[in-house]
Order: structure tokens, then sequence, then C-alpha cells
């Protein structure tokens, strides 16, 4: 019993740091419609920064640091592609952002190469023990991260016009234009701010449980795509929801491995995209996700 | 076309009377590395590049290999099967012996190829899968040999008896499924519960696996995964409270570690099992090893990728000079000549016997633990054994 | 553009195809029947996301699909009971091989028939997964981990190996990649013009009336979720006899070839190509897939590439950074991608009228002020 | 804001000059010239693809998002031109486009498209103003504030396109065919919306195919064909000349005459099979 | 299936459609509320209303974009509120839409050609292998295409990509798309938005050949009195979902009901048309 809660928790804890991954999803997404596969090297980066300028400036300001750093990659990859890119299909535009990917991470991982770099978080490896259970600092850490982060956007885009502004862009940037609406701004605000929650979420990634930065951080944050979706792609609550959903699946699969052999091994990896699967077949538009309706 | 001319593949005999294939000529013998010099095991293939260029080097300086001397054809493979096969196409026909191939998924996608070949291959990779081909030689001892020494290891010295059960976190694939087969074997013969946890590479946080070890109760865990995962297991279950001792295969530790968080963990609950001795040790051949490489690259991180590659370089030209011997530089020839050696390299630690190539060349294994200021990051803790119930152990060759 | 120059460059390419093994070296046959493969697979892709506006990023599911299906079908049961094995004629293997990448996809098409765009792209991400989950744990017929070895096509008695002693024409030895190229250039003539006849039918139409406007579509009579699914099954079956092919290339199926890297270059490929004409896939795969190699093996040629081995940026990393690059640059100057900068030049050049303003690339409507 | 206060007095309002449009190959506009004075309204009467709509946008700057731009003449409004620099630069200025199409929010509900109107609008407290009198002139968006406008009829979705455009409280409106779809009597009504928002000081340059209706309103009007000014003068001129009124208001007339150039005697259509 | 379509040279029997009591809810109104109708065969049925009256849904019923809530819609033998949209299309129902709905990439000829698809069978392998059946079966269709392009006057557009027309040629293309599809009932859904008079005027003239030559029925929505009262053999007026009035045009035109509900006192569109 104590297992599955510990596994529970675990799980929890994994969930908070995917959620604050999809939301970057998310952001982009409401702001243009965009499915941004260039997030994995706007993590990278992230977590790049801050590994190489901690030893230098300490912990809190090298965070700043990489934030800013994410920010600014995320704005400029809106100003120097996204917003150039005369396409009309968002589609087109996801498959840019794999190109964009492609450049980023093939030269952060040559510059990473083999390293696994620490990011020199003030948590370490201390556990909070609650009964048997015992939780990483680190993780309460993201999920309190991840709790008051997905609080801010939802009310943000309910009631700032910056909300109402970014997805009017992003549904229809002429007529936004004509309403006034810096589109440039608003859209290259959004890939800022994903880019700086890239790097939050780097952070939570890359420290203790596990043992640093490295060139896979992209591929865990593959992860984030299934929660992302079955939480509903233009959905803030949908993206905390997702992360869980996926971070406990994740736990408990791997967890009761052992239990589950009969399926075959190693089904943890699967299990996220399964749920994902049967969620879609349900739900096509995600769980909190708007669906598209039509008329003519 | 050039090509019309250059197809001829079939063995002539050159002025000296040596009967030559691919890769020989009369002035040189060319060799094949497919190495990994922009993937996962970037450093690892560079260490085995450098070490093995630097052998033949000091081969050359001695006068080379029947009168010819060594060029080396690297090809970088980025751990990607399509290029690792392109690869060969374009310099297997140019080589006649490959003096490392990183990475098991690549060997298997070429095999067919090496066998028809008869191309004398050094794999750094210790799958049992990889045994079982005439031209194939993995050195030393496979997973499953170390794992079965590794349990041993346990059970005489670290307190472990027959009705515990212990934890085995093994990666997918050739890697962890070799090690698993040794682990399972051993834990058999001493009446141990194995507990079995599937990774993917790309798995990065442990905690799972650590909670799902600590309700089987395990008195250790064995540790078949990347160095990644080890280090988080290895965090987690301390900062847990989980002190148990850890024991990893040759994979399962890189020197880099030490610098992260998680290192302090390692230093203190984590040992692993290899074949090759550490860099660290006091074995002269090593020793000059560590000094030549360190001269020649002063500024290059030194990991367990030199030992293996100068040691593999090593194979390949002994099998090459008794080739010489027997005047029969085709591959065809360097393989039976190299299969006639029962006993090579004593000097680096544990003498490999090459001529079954369906059992590992060896079953002594080194106990190693992680020291930061050790060259190659890593010291003895005990000198190479072998169980005893390693000899009952059926290794299950690939075919 | 008059017919006797298409015509005429139509035998330029089937001559350069024909003398091709005659000069070129093995390595360069061998990433050429790769390219093959991958422009077969890109036509199908290109068939779903640039036709259908159906966005797939699980293709080389398919792929791995066709490769393991070929090699159980062909191959007989190992002697130690481990793999299994039909062992039937290898041509007819190919055929179940790539009716079985058909079946896939149609066991997808709950999925594919009802979602769509980013939706539906990762949903299919998820085929990726599951297929490395099967094909790692279904041993007896993937061959696990390691793959298994493919059995060579053997059409009417004539094998595609480089044994028994290679033929040799014109004083070139024909080894298996030499007989290998003509079966794929053949496999790829017969896709490529299948996929236009399609494109341009009756089906072709409905496909991208869907892809424009899901509601005129089924208006106008056009079954939607069941041409949407239709689709999604061709498109597997492309994969999967790409994956025939690459597997008869590699000789040895291994699982970790068929990730996810792969099926993204896919979508680069009709990217780079251009959307939704079967020329442009073509292109595209022959983009993607040369590129490598062209730096691997030129790569102490090239400007600011450092040779094998030493420091600054690799050949392998210079070809990922270019055709990431090449990507971004396409969407961003050239729309319709290459084919189209292709067309384009190729009317200025026939007569001197202004090109038709080229067409946006979309998988989705295009907001004309007045089409809603 | 309040509009009368921020009127300088004797400002001369929009003038176009010799304007020229390309869209890529294709030229839409050449050598326009008009005027829209301060306070009046303003007709612009043309046949499809005459270049109305390409007037209005070259006026808001939304030209490149056609992937078109403007090769020659320029356009000023109150003496200073407006600048290329953007449309938002244009909006700020107070010129508010109702762009052709409706082209409402269809994702967002009313209410958030009332919102993204107000984005424009420099005071909190006018955009609040202006709400209500769009409330009070359009009931049917109050009752619909949560339906998203997608759904909303096209007749609807029109009057949501007009309300939005309000809510910034622009000092010049263009408005590219705001009839269109609408019922006669809510055609009627938007008649009557643009005589008040224009006896309240705001200026109105209005694209309509409705020509009787664009007649009535206007002080002044100019016809487009083919990208030319070749018709313009008082509405009431206009509309008395029966070339307007055969071409546009389509009273009386002959076949030949057709803009269009429909033929006049078409082939019979046997039913299929044929 | 006694009425569907025999393309053996038999003329086609024009079935009568009759809609019963038609409900369509959505989450929080009622779209339609128990509206009935009777389209005669070979007759031309307005529907009219004001903005949001139900119009549009009624034709998005009929054509199976919308399910009914409840209410019934039969044409002959069918019952059409169960299919769904593309087997309505196979009993001969073919409509335009109040926005275009064209593929704009597409030529004029493809477009229509896609009308054609009911009445074609080359599936994927036909077409593929460019099997006789199909290159036959493209020629003769695609002959019939450039029948009705001649018929609509479309003839010189055939090949011009869809998207680069000017707005009254796309409704042009929506017609011949939906005639295309051999219709025993054409739905037109405001064909003449947008126009002005003189494109107001072919238009009506070609709906009334159409009808002359096929002798099919049309349902048709129009804003445009003038072109309701020329045209409508029966009209049905909506009001909110409800049916306000049903009869000869111009026993409607006087019904005080309608005048409040939709025309108003005086209306432009009536100068425009008289
Ligand atoms: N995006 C575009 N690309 C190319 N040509 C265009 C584009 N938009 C309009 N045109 C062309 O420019 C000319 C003027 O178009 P415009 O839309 O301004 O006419 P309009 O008077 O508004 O017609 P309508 O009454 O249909 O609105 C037409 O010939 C049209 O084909
Ligand atoms: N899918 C839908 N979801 C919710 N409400 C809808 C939907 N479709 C239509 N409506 C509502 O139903 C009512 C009728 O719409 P409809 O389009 O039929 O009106 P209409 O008579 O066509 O008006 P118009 O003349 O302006 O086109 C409108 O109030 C509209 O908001
Ligand atoms: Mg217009
Ligand atoms: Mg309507």
């Amino acid at each position: 019993m104590s297992t599955f809660i510990e596994l529970l928790v675990s799980g929890i804890s994994v969930g908070a740091v995917y959620a604050l991954i999809a939301l970057g999803f998310v952001v982009i997404f409401k702001a243009t419609e965009v499915v941004n596969f260039a997030h994995a090297s706007l993590l990278l980066v992230g977590g790049f920064v801050v590994a190489k300028t901690h030893p230098l400036v300490g912990f809190w300001p090298a965070l700043l640091l990489g934030v800013a750093g994410a920010a600014a990659l995320g704005a400029l990859i809106e100003f120097v592609v996204i917003r150039r890119a005369n396409v009309v299909s968002h589609s087109v535009l996801a498959i840019v952002t794999i190109g964009v990917d492609l450049i980023l991470v093939t030269e952060l991982t040559r510059r990473i190469g083999t390293d696994v770099l620490a990011l020199g978080d003030p948590w370490g490896s201390q556990v909070l023990r609650l009964g048997s259970v015992n939780i990483p600092v680190t993780r309460i850490a993201a999920l309190v991260a991840a709790g008051v982060v997905i609080t801010a956007f939802l009310l943000a885009f309910k009631y700032t016009s910056w909300g109402i502004a970014m997805r009017a862009t992003a549904e229809d940037a002429e007529t936004a234009a004509l309403m006034g609406v810096r589109r440039g701004r608003v859209s290259m605000g959004a890939w800022a701010v994903a880019g700086a929650l890239a790097a939050v979420a780097a952070l939570f990634m890359c420290v203790f449980p596990t043992p640093g930065l490295d060139r896979n951080v992209t591929a865990a944050a593959m992860k984030a795509f299934p929660a992302a979706i079955l939480g509903g792609l233009d959905s803030t609550t949908g993206a905390l929801a997702g992360g869980f959903v996926i971070g406990i699946t994740e736990s408990l699969v791997g967890g009761y491995q052992e239990e589950l052999a009969f399926l075959g091994r190693g089904l943890g990896d699967v299990a996220p995209f399964l749920v994902m699967v049967v969620v879609l077949l349900i739900r096509p538009a995600g769980l909190f996700g708007t669906k598209e309706l039509a008329r003519v | 076309s050039d090509k019309a001319t250059g197809g001829g593949s079939g063995a002539a005999a050159s002025g000296d009377g040596v009967k030559t294939g691919p890769g020989v000529t009369a002035e040189t013998i060319t060799i094949g590395m497919m190495t990994d010099l922009t993937g996962p095991y970037a450093s690892f293939g560079k260490s085995l590049t450098n070490a093995q260029q630097l052998y033949f080097e000091q081969v050359n300086k001695a006068g080379g290999i029947c009168g010819r001397q060594l060029e080396s054809i690297v090809r970088d493979h980025g751990y990607d099967v399509q290029k690792a096969v392109a690869a060969y196409t374009e310099i297997g026909p140019k080589s006649v012996a490959l003096a490392h191939v990183v990475g098991s998924p690549m060997v298997n996608a070429v095999k067919q190829r090496i066998e028809a070949d008869q191309m004398l291959t050094i794999p750094q990779a210790w799958a049992t899968h990889l045994l079982g081909s005439k031209p194939i030689q993995v050195t030393g001892t496979t997973y499953d040999i170390d794992m079965i020494n590794g349990v041993d290891y346990l059970v005489k010295e670290k307190g472990i008896k027959s009705g515990d059960s212990i934890g085995h976190l093994y990666f997918e694939g050739d890697y962890g499924e070799t090690a698993l087969n040794g682990s399972k074997f051993a834990a058999g013969k001493h009446g141990l519960k194995l507990v079995e946890q599937k990774i993917k590479a790309t798995d990065q946080d442990m905690t799972a696996q650590v909670a799902a070890f600590k309700k089987a109760g395990v008195k250790a865990v064995l540790v078949s995964v990347g160095p990644r995962q080890t280090a988080s297991l290895v965090g987690v279950a301390l900062a847990g409270g989980m002190k148990v001792p850890f024991l990893g295969s040759n994979s399962a530790y890189a020197p880099q570690l030490l610098a992260t968080p998680a290192g302090e963990a390692l230093l203190a609950a984590f040992e692993y099992v290899t074949a090759g001795a550490p860099m660290s040790s006091d074995l002269p051949a090593i020793k000059k090893l560590g000094e030549d490489y360190k001269a020649k690259y002063p500024n290059e991180a030194v990991d367990s990728g030199v030992a293996s590659g100068y040691i593999a370089a090593g194979i390949v030209v002994d099998a090459l000079k008794k080739a010489c011997e027997s005047k029969d530089l085709t591959r065809a020839g360097v393989v039976s000549a190299h299969r006639t050696q029962s006993s090579w390299g004593d000097q680096y630690g544990g003498a490999m016997d090459f001529t079954a190539f369906d059992k590992p060349a060896s079953l002594r294994s080194y106990i190693v633990k992680p020291d930061k200021e050790a060259l190659g990051g890593s010291v003895v803790v005990k000198e190479p054994f072998t169980a005893d119930i390693a000899g009952e152990y059926q290794v299950p060759a690939g075919g | 553009m008059s017919r006797t120059v298409t015509v005429a460059w139509w035998a330029a390419v089937a001559a350069g195809v024909v003398i091709a093994p005659f000069y070129l070296d093995a390595v360069w046959l061998q990433d050429g029947l790769f390219a093959m493969a991958a422009a077969i697979g890109a036509i199908g892709l290109n068939l779903l996301t640039g036709a259908t506006g159906q966005l797939s990023m699980g293709h080389a599911f398919f792929l791995a699909v066709g490769a393991f299906g070929y090699v159980y079908f062909a191959s007989s049961p190992s002697p130690d009971g481990e793999f299994g094995g039909l062992g039937l004629p290898t041509p007819l293997a190919a055929v179940l091989a790539v009716l079985l990448a058909g079946a896939a996809g149609g066991l997808f098409s709950p999925i594919a028939g009802r979602l769509k765009g980013a939706y539906l792209g990762i949903a299919t991400l998820a085929l990726i997964y599951i297929g490395h989950f099967v094909m790692t744990n279904a041993t007896p017929v993937t061959g696990g981990h390691n793959g298994r070895p493919v059995p060579p096509m053997e059409l009417f008695g004539f094998a595609f190996t480089d044994t028994p002693e290679p033929l040799v024409i014109a004083g070139v030895p024909f080894g298996a990649l030499e007989r290998l190229w003509f079966l794929g250039a053949a496999a790829l003539l017969g896709a490529g013009l299948f996929a236009r006849g399609v494109l341009r039918g009756r089906p072709g139409r409905a496909m991208n009336t869907i892809r424009d406007h899901e509601i005129a579509a089924g208006v106008m009579g056009v079954p939607v979720t069941r041409y949407r699914a239709g689709v999604f099954v061709l498109s597997s079956m492309y994969g999967g006899l790409a994956g025939v092919l690459i597997a008869l290339v590699f000789r040895q199926t291994v699982p970790d070839y068929f990730s996810l890297i792969l099926a993204l270059s896919y979508l680069a490929m009709i990217i780079i190509g251009g959307l939704g004409s079967v020329a442009g896939a073509v292109i595209g795969a022959f983009f993607v897939s040369m590129l490598p190699a062209l730096f691997t093996r030129y790569s102490d040629a090239l400007p600011l590439v450092a040779p094998t081995g030493q420091e600054g940026i690799g050949a392998a990393e210079a070809a990922q950074i270019l055709y990431g690059l090449a990507v971004v640059v396409v969407v961003l100057f050239l729309p319709g991608g290459l084919f189209g900068l292709f067309t384009r030049a190729r009317l200025h050049l026939a007569r001197r009228t202004p090109a038709a303003p080229p067409a946006k690339p979309s998988l989705t409507p295009t907001p004309e002020a007045r089409n809603g | 804001m309040n509009v009368h206060a921020s009127r300088p007095p004797g400002a001369s309002g929009l003038a176009v000059r010799d304007l020229a449009v390309n869209y890529g190959p294709v030229t839409a506009l050449r050598g326009v010239s008009l005027d829209v004075p301060r306070g009046a309204v303003v007709a612009v009467l043309g046949g499809n693809g005459a270049g109305k709509s390409t007037l209005l946008r070259a006026v808001s700057g939304t030209l490149r998002f056609q992937r078109g731009g403007i090769t020659a003449g320029g356009i000023s409004f109150d003496g200073a031109p407006l600048s290329a620099a953007g449309t938002s630069a244009v909006v700020a200025r107070g010129v508010v486009q109702v762009p052709e199409g409706r082209r409402v929010f269809a994702r967002m509900t009313v209410e958030e498209n009332l919102r993204a109107g107000a984005l424009g609008a420099r005071d909190r407290r006018a955009a609040a103003e202006a709400r209500e009198r769009v409330l009070e002139l359009f009931p049917v968006l109050a009752e619909r504030a949560r339906q998203r406008a997608g759904l909303l009829s096209g007749g609807e979705q029109q009057m949501l396109a007009m309300g939005r455009a309000m809510m910034a409280c622009p000092q010049m409106l263009l408005l590219d065919e705001p009839t269109l779809g609408l019922a006669p009597l809510m055609a009627a009504r938007i008649a009557e919306t643009v005589r008040e928002i224009n006896a309240q000081g705001t200026t109105v340059l209005l694209v309509e195919q409705n020509a009787a209706m664009a007649l009535s309103l206007a002080s002044h009007a100019y016809v487009l064909e083919v990208g030319e000014v070749v018709l313009s003068g008082p509405a009431g001129e206009l509309a008395a000349s029966d070339e307007v009124r055969r071409r546009y208001l389509g009273v009386g007339g002959d076949a030949e005459a057709r803009p269009t150039g429909g033929p006049s005697r078409r082939p019979a259509l046997s039913r299929w099979p044929a | 299936m006694s009425d569907t379509y025999q393309p053996d040279g038999m003329e086609p029997s024009i079935p009568r459609l009759e809609v019963r009591d038609v409900t369509v809810r959505f989450a929080g109104l009622t779209a339609l509320d128990a509206v009935g109708f009777t389209v005669e065969p070979g007759s031309v049925h307005a529907v009219i209303g004001p903005n949001g009256a139900g119009k549009s849904t009624c034709f998005n019923v009929l054509s199976g974009v919308y399910r009914a809530t409840s209410g019934s819609v039969r044409f002959g033998g069918a019952e059409l509120t169960a299919l769904p949209p593309h087997r309505i299309a196979e009993l001969g129902l073919a409509r335009t839409f109040q926005n275009i709905a064209l593929s704009p990439r597409l030529s004029v000829r493809d477009n229509m050609m896609l009308g054609r698809h009911r009445l074609t069978r080359a599936g994927f392998v036909a077409a593929g292998l460019r099997l006789p059946s199909a290159r036959r079966e493209a020629a003769l269709h695609n002959a019939r295409v450039e029948e009705i392009a001649a018929f609509v006057g479309l003839t010189d557009r055939l090949d011009a990509p869809v998207g680069l027309l000017p707005y009254g040629v796309q409704k042009r293309v929506e017609l011949a798309r939906a005639l295309c599809m051999e219709p025993k009932l054409l739905m037109l859904d405001e064909p003449v938005a947008g126009m002005n008079g003189g494109e107001r005027r072919d238009m009506a003239e070609l709906v009334i050949a159409v009808r002359e030559s096929l002798g099919i029925s049309i349902l048709l929505v129009e804003h445009d009195m003038g072109m309701v009262m020329r045209l409508a053999d029966a009209v049905t007026v909506l009001d909110f979902g409800r049916r306000i009035a049903d009869g000869p045009p111009e026993k409607v035109q006087n019904d005080p009901e309608v005048i409040r509900a939709y025309l108003g006192a005086t209306s432009e569109t009536e100068e425009a048309a008289s």
C-alpha cells in the first residue's frame, strides 16, 4: 500500500514537471495555433545556460539567466521564423518548428557532448519523509511552481486583453491587426513566455532524482506531448491534468512492472501514449480542450 | 568505368608471396573503425578511436606488419543504424578488419556481411548475441558472466544469502538482457529471488523503480543500464534511506557522473564488474598506455574506452602478425590466424582464449569502484576472479 | 510545358537510372536505394498529409510493419524454434507485407478517421512508441532487439544477392545492390504513377476538398470519415512498401531504425520537396536521404565541416543542421517546396510568362475573405 | 475618449492620391484618388473585383497579409501620411475597418470578440460606453454573449463585426459591405447606425454593393471599375445617372451592358445523361 | 429506392420534399421550432426570414450537416433526417453555401468535377492504375462539366484556380458545382449576397434558366426580396425558428406579421429591385 502511495506521489510530482512542459505547448498553441516541436530545444537551452553559469554566479542568478536565455531564444524563433513563415496551415508551421528543433538540438547536444551537467540547485538530494513515503524536495518545488504558474496563466488568458489579443491573432492575424493588435508583439511575447516556462521545466527535469542535464532531456520532453494533448491543446487546466495523468500512469506502470510483466516489460514508455489514444477516442479534443465546431 | 576494374575482390598473391585481399596492398594494410563521435557514446567512441590510432602509430614506428604500414579509416555512425550500414558498405571493401564497432544494434545490422566477408571485427559491446560468429571477436567477458561473478561477489563478501531477494535494473535490448541471463542463472544457483526492472535509455528518473525494489525488500541491486540511470537509481535509493550495495555492469558507469550531485551517492554505495583492468590499475602495460595516451592526447578525458580500444587494436594487430607468418593476409586468413590464439593479452590483466568463438574469451572479472582522484575515475576493489558456478553456465550464443 | 520537353526530361531520367549501377560505387547505390525507399514512403505520406491535410508523425511505424512483415512471411522458422516464420515465396511475402501495413493502418482508422490536425499528428506519435514496444517484445516474429536477417528477394529464380558468383555485366560485377537498384527504381516508378493517378483522379479531388472544406466535401457526396480512413490505409501501404525495400537493402531489420526521428524526417521530406505532389515527395526524399551521405563522404573537402574525429562541427551534425535549415528556408522562401521552385523555373524558361502566384503550403482551408 | 473634443478644427480627413496597388503580378488599383472630408459619409461603388476592398486594405495597411503592396501614390489622414508603420498605427489614429466577409473570431465568444474590438481603444470608459451602444443597437449580441461567434448566423456575424469595430470608438470607419447578407430590416438598421455614428462625428468610408442604400447615405460617391475611378460626384447626381441606375441599381437596362459579361443568350442545358 | 437516380436515359422523377415539424436545438437555443413546409416538384420555393431565423439551419438539416432534434424530412421515399450528408447527396439534393465553400487552390474544373463525385465510381485502384473504365468515365463527365460551365458562363474560367477569382464569379462556381451533382432538388443559400444590381439580375436569370431547362425543384434562401418575388412560386417565412407565414409571394409580402418581423415599413432593397 505504502508503495502505491509512494508511486502515486512520485507520479504526481513527475506529472508537475510534465505539466510545466505541456503548458509551454499550450501557450504557443493558444497564441499561434502551432504545435511547437522546438520546445525541446528551448528546454535544452534553458538548462544549458543554468548549468554553465551557476558555478560563476550562483544558482538563483543562473536560473534567471537561463529563463532569460530561453525566453530570448523563443522570441528569436518567433521573430526569425514563425513571423515570416507565410503559410496558411498551422500544421506546416508545426513541421517548421521540427526543423528549428533539429538545428538547435544538434548544436546543443554537440556542445553538451556526453557530459552530464549539474544545475547546482539548492535542494540537492533532500527528501521529505511523510510516514513511509519519501518525496524529493525538488519535486515539491516543481509541484508548487507548476501550480502557481498555471493558475497565473489561467487568469491571464481569461481576463487580460493579452490573452484575447493572443487568441485573436492566432485565429486571424489580419483581422486582429484591424483591431490594433501588434501581431509581432503578441506572438513574440507568447514565444518568449514559452521559452521562460521551458527553462523552469528544464530545471526541474534535470535536478535530483535525475542526475543532471544531458542530451536525453529532449527525449524525456516527448512525454509532455501526450500530456498536452489528452489535457486539450488549448487548455491550461488541461496541461496540468494531462501532466498528472501521464506522470501517474508512468510511475504506476513502472512500479508495478513485476505484476504487469505478462504484458511484456518496458510498458512504462508506451502507457502514456496508450492512455492518450484511449482518451482521444472518447474525447477527440482532449479532456478540457474546446472541440472544433464548424458551421456553414 | 573505374567500377568495372575495381570489381575484383578475389585474393591475389603480391610480390613477397603473401596472399592478400581487400584492404591490403604491397605497402599498406587498411583497418576500419565504425565508431560513434556524435551520438550518445561520443566520448567513448573518441577514446576508442584515439587509443587505436595511437596503437597503430606505435606499430608503424616499429616497422609495421609484413613490411606494410597500417592505415585506418574511421567512420562516424552517430549511433544510427542506417549510417552504420552505409559506412560498412563504404569502408568494408577497403578494410582487412574492423578494429572496433560501437553499438550492438550497428553490429547486428552488418553481421551478415561481416560473416560473408570474413572480416575480423571487434565489437565494443559485450552481449552474448554477438558470440557464435567466427570473424566477430568479443573481448573479455560478456555481461552475463560479469553478473554471475558479481552475484558471487555479493554472496561471498556482501552478506547476501540464500532466500534473500536482489534487484536487477536493466535496459531493454542486448546489453540488459544478456546481463539478466547471468543474474537469473546466478540467482538460481544461490537460491536468491530476482526482482526485475526493465527500462529504456530515455528514462531519466528511477523513483518508481526504487519504490518497486523497496517494496520487494531487495538486499542488493544489480545495475545494467546507462550511467545516467545508475546515478538516478543510487541517488534516489540512498536519499530514500535504502542502504544496499549496488553492483553495475561495466557500461553502467562513467567518470563524468562524479561531477554531478549523484557523485556522492555513487562513491558511497556503487561498484561495478568489468573484465578490463581500469586505467588506474598498476599493471605495467596499462600504466604505459596511460602515459602514452596522455602524451599524445594531453587534453582528452581518459575513460574505459582508452583501454578497450587499445586492447582491441592489439588483438587485430597480433592477428595480422600471425596471418603474416602464415603468408596469408586475406581476411579469411586473418580470421583463422586470430582463432589459433588460445591465451592472449595476459599483460592486460587476464588472458583471453580466441579458439572457440561461441564462448566468451574470458570468464574473469574485476570488481571496481568509482574514485574521484584515480585516472579513469575508478580503482580496483577485487582482483580478477571467476565464480566457480561460472563454469556450469551455458552461454546462449547468438546465431 | 511542351510535350517534347517532358518526354526528353523523362528519357534523361530513365537513362540516368539505367546506367547508374555501372558507374556508381556500391555505397552510392545503397544511399540511392535508401532514397528510393524513402521516396516511396514520402509519396504515401504526401497523399495523407499534403493532399488530405491529415498530419501523421507515425509513418515510421508502417515502414516497420512492412519490413518485419516481409521478414516474417518470407523466412522459415529457425531450427531452435526461437523465431517463427511462414517461409513463403519472397514476392508473395512482399505483397502480404504491404497489405499487412495497410491493415495496420486500418486498425488505426477509428482515430485517423475522426481526428484532425495537431491532435491526429500527436496521436500518431503513439504508433511509434507502441510499435517499438511490440517490435522488442514480439521476439518470435520480429527477432526482438536484434531484429532478424532479411531473406533476399527472389523473382522467377533470379536472386537479389551478392552470391552466387556475381554475374558480371560490361565488366561490372552485379551484386545485391546493383540488382536491387533496378527493383527499387521499378517500385518507385510504380508507386509514383499510382499516386499520380489517384491525385489527379476522382479520389484526389475528394481528398483535396476534405482538406479544404470538410463539410462541403460531405455535402458533395464524399463519405468523409471513410475517405480519411481510406487514405490513411493507402499511405500506410506505401509505408509498408518502403519498409520492404529498406529491409531488402539492410539485409537485417533492426527496430532501432524505425524511430521518431525517421518519422519526422519523412515530414521534412514532403515539406522540403513540396506538399501534395508526387514529384515533391520524391525530390524531398532524395534531398533528405542523400544529404548526410554527401557530407560524411566529402567532409574533409567541405569548409566549416571538421573531418571525422576532430573538433568542430562534424559531418553528421552539419548534415543535420543543414536539413533542419532546409525545412525552415523552404517554408520561408519557397512556397511549394523545391518542386515548386523547379516548376516555376521551368515555366519561366518554357515561356517567358510570369508564373502563377505560388500556392501557399496549406493543409487546411485558406482563410479567403469569404471562404468562412 | 470623447470623439468631439479630440477633433482638431479644420482637419482634412482622409485623402488618397494616385494610388496603385499590386498583388504580386495582379494589378488591382491604378491612379486612384479620392477624398473623405472630416465628418462626411463617402460611398465607393463598383462591380466584383473592381478593387473596393483593395482600397480599404491599402488604407488600413493590411495588403501585406494578401501578399499585396502599394506601388505608387499615397494616403494621408488629417494631413499626416498614414504611415507604413503598420495597421496598428492606423488603428491608433482612429481609422478602423469592418473587413469584408465578417471575419469574426470564430473560436472566441461574442463577448470576447467585442473585447478584441476594444483592444484598439485608448480609454476604457469610452470603450464601456461604446459597448452599451453596440448592445442596444444589436440586442442579439447581448443574448449570445457566451456563444462562440463562429456559430452565429451569417447576419448575426455581420452585426458582430460592425459592433466590434464600433468598440474602438473610431474617428473614421471603413465599412466593406456592411449589409452583406442582412435582412432588409437589419440592413435598414445598419443604415440608421451609420447615420447616427456619423452624426456623432465619425467619418465614414462606405463600400457597398447595395448601391441604393449607399447613395442614400453618402454625401459623395465614387465608382470604381477594374481598379480605376470611372465616375465620381455628389451622391444625388450619381443616383440620377442612368449609367449607375442600370449597372449598380440593377434597374432597367439591356443585356449588352452587363458589367459581369455573363453571356446573354446562354446555351440550353439538357438533362443528364444527354 | 424507386426514386433514386437512374442514369439510363429515362427522365428522372422529381420527388416532392416534405418537411414536417423539424426542430433543432443547440445548447440553450432553439434554432428551428417545429417547422414544416412542402416543396412541390419543379417549383421554386423561397425561405425567408430575419437574420438568425433558422434558414441556413434548415438547409443544414436538409443536407445532413445538422441532425434534427426531432421531426421528419421526406424526399420521395427516403427519410433524410437519419442520413449522413453523402447519402443525402446520393439522393439528388445539392446545395450552395452562404459563405463560399470551394477549394481555393483547385481549378474551377476540378471543383465542378467534385460535384460529379456521386455520379462517378473510380476508386483508389481504378484511378491509381488509370483503368480504361476510369479514363472513359473521366472523359464523359468532363464533357458534361464543360456543358454546365458554358451554361453558367464559366467556360473561359474553367482552368483558373478558384481562389483568385472575384467573389461574384466564385458564387457562380458554387452554383455550377451544385448543378454538376445533377440534383433533383437544388438548395441555394443567399446566392446573390454581396452582388450588385447587375450581377443579381444575372444570377436571377441563371436560376430561372436552370429551372426551365432541368425542371428540378429549387429551394431558395435570399434576403433580396426583389429576387424572391420574381422567382418564387411559394414562400415560407421563418422568425426565431418558427414559421410565421407560408404561401404565394404576393400574399406573404403583404402579411402584416411578415412586414413587422422582416421587411420593415420601407426597405431599400425594394427600391433596388423595383
Ligand atoms: N489576395 C489576392 N491575390 C491576388 N489577387 C487579388 C487578391 N485579392 C484581390 N485580388 C484581385 O484584385 C482585384 C480587386 O479585388 P477586390 O477584392 O479589391 O475587389 P472588390 O471590389 O472588393 O470585389 P468584391 O465586390 O468581390 O469585394 C480583383 O481582380 C481580385 O482578383
Ligand atoms: N452549430 C450551432 N450551434 C449553436 N447555435 C447555432 C448553430 N448554428 C446556428 N446556430 C444559431 O441558430 C440560429 C439560426 O441560425 P441560421 O444560420 O439558421 O440563421 P439564418 O436564418 O441562416 O440567418 P442569416 O440570414 O443571417 O444567415 C442563429 O441564432 C444561430 O446563432
Ligand atoms: Mg471586396
Ligand atoms: Mg444563413
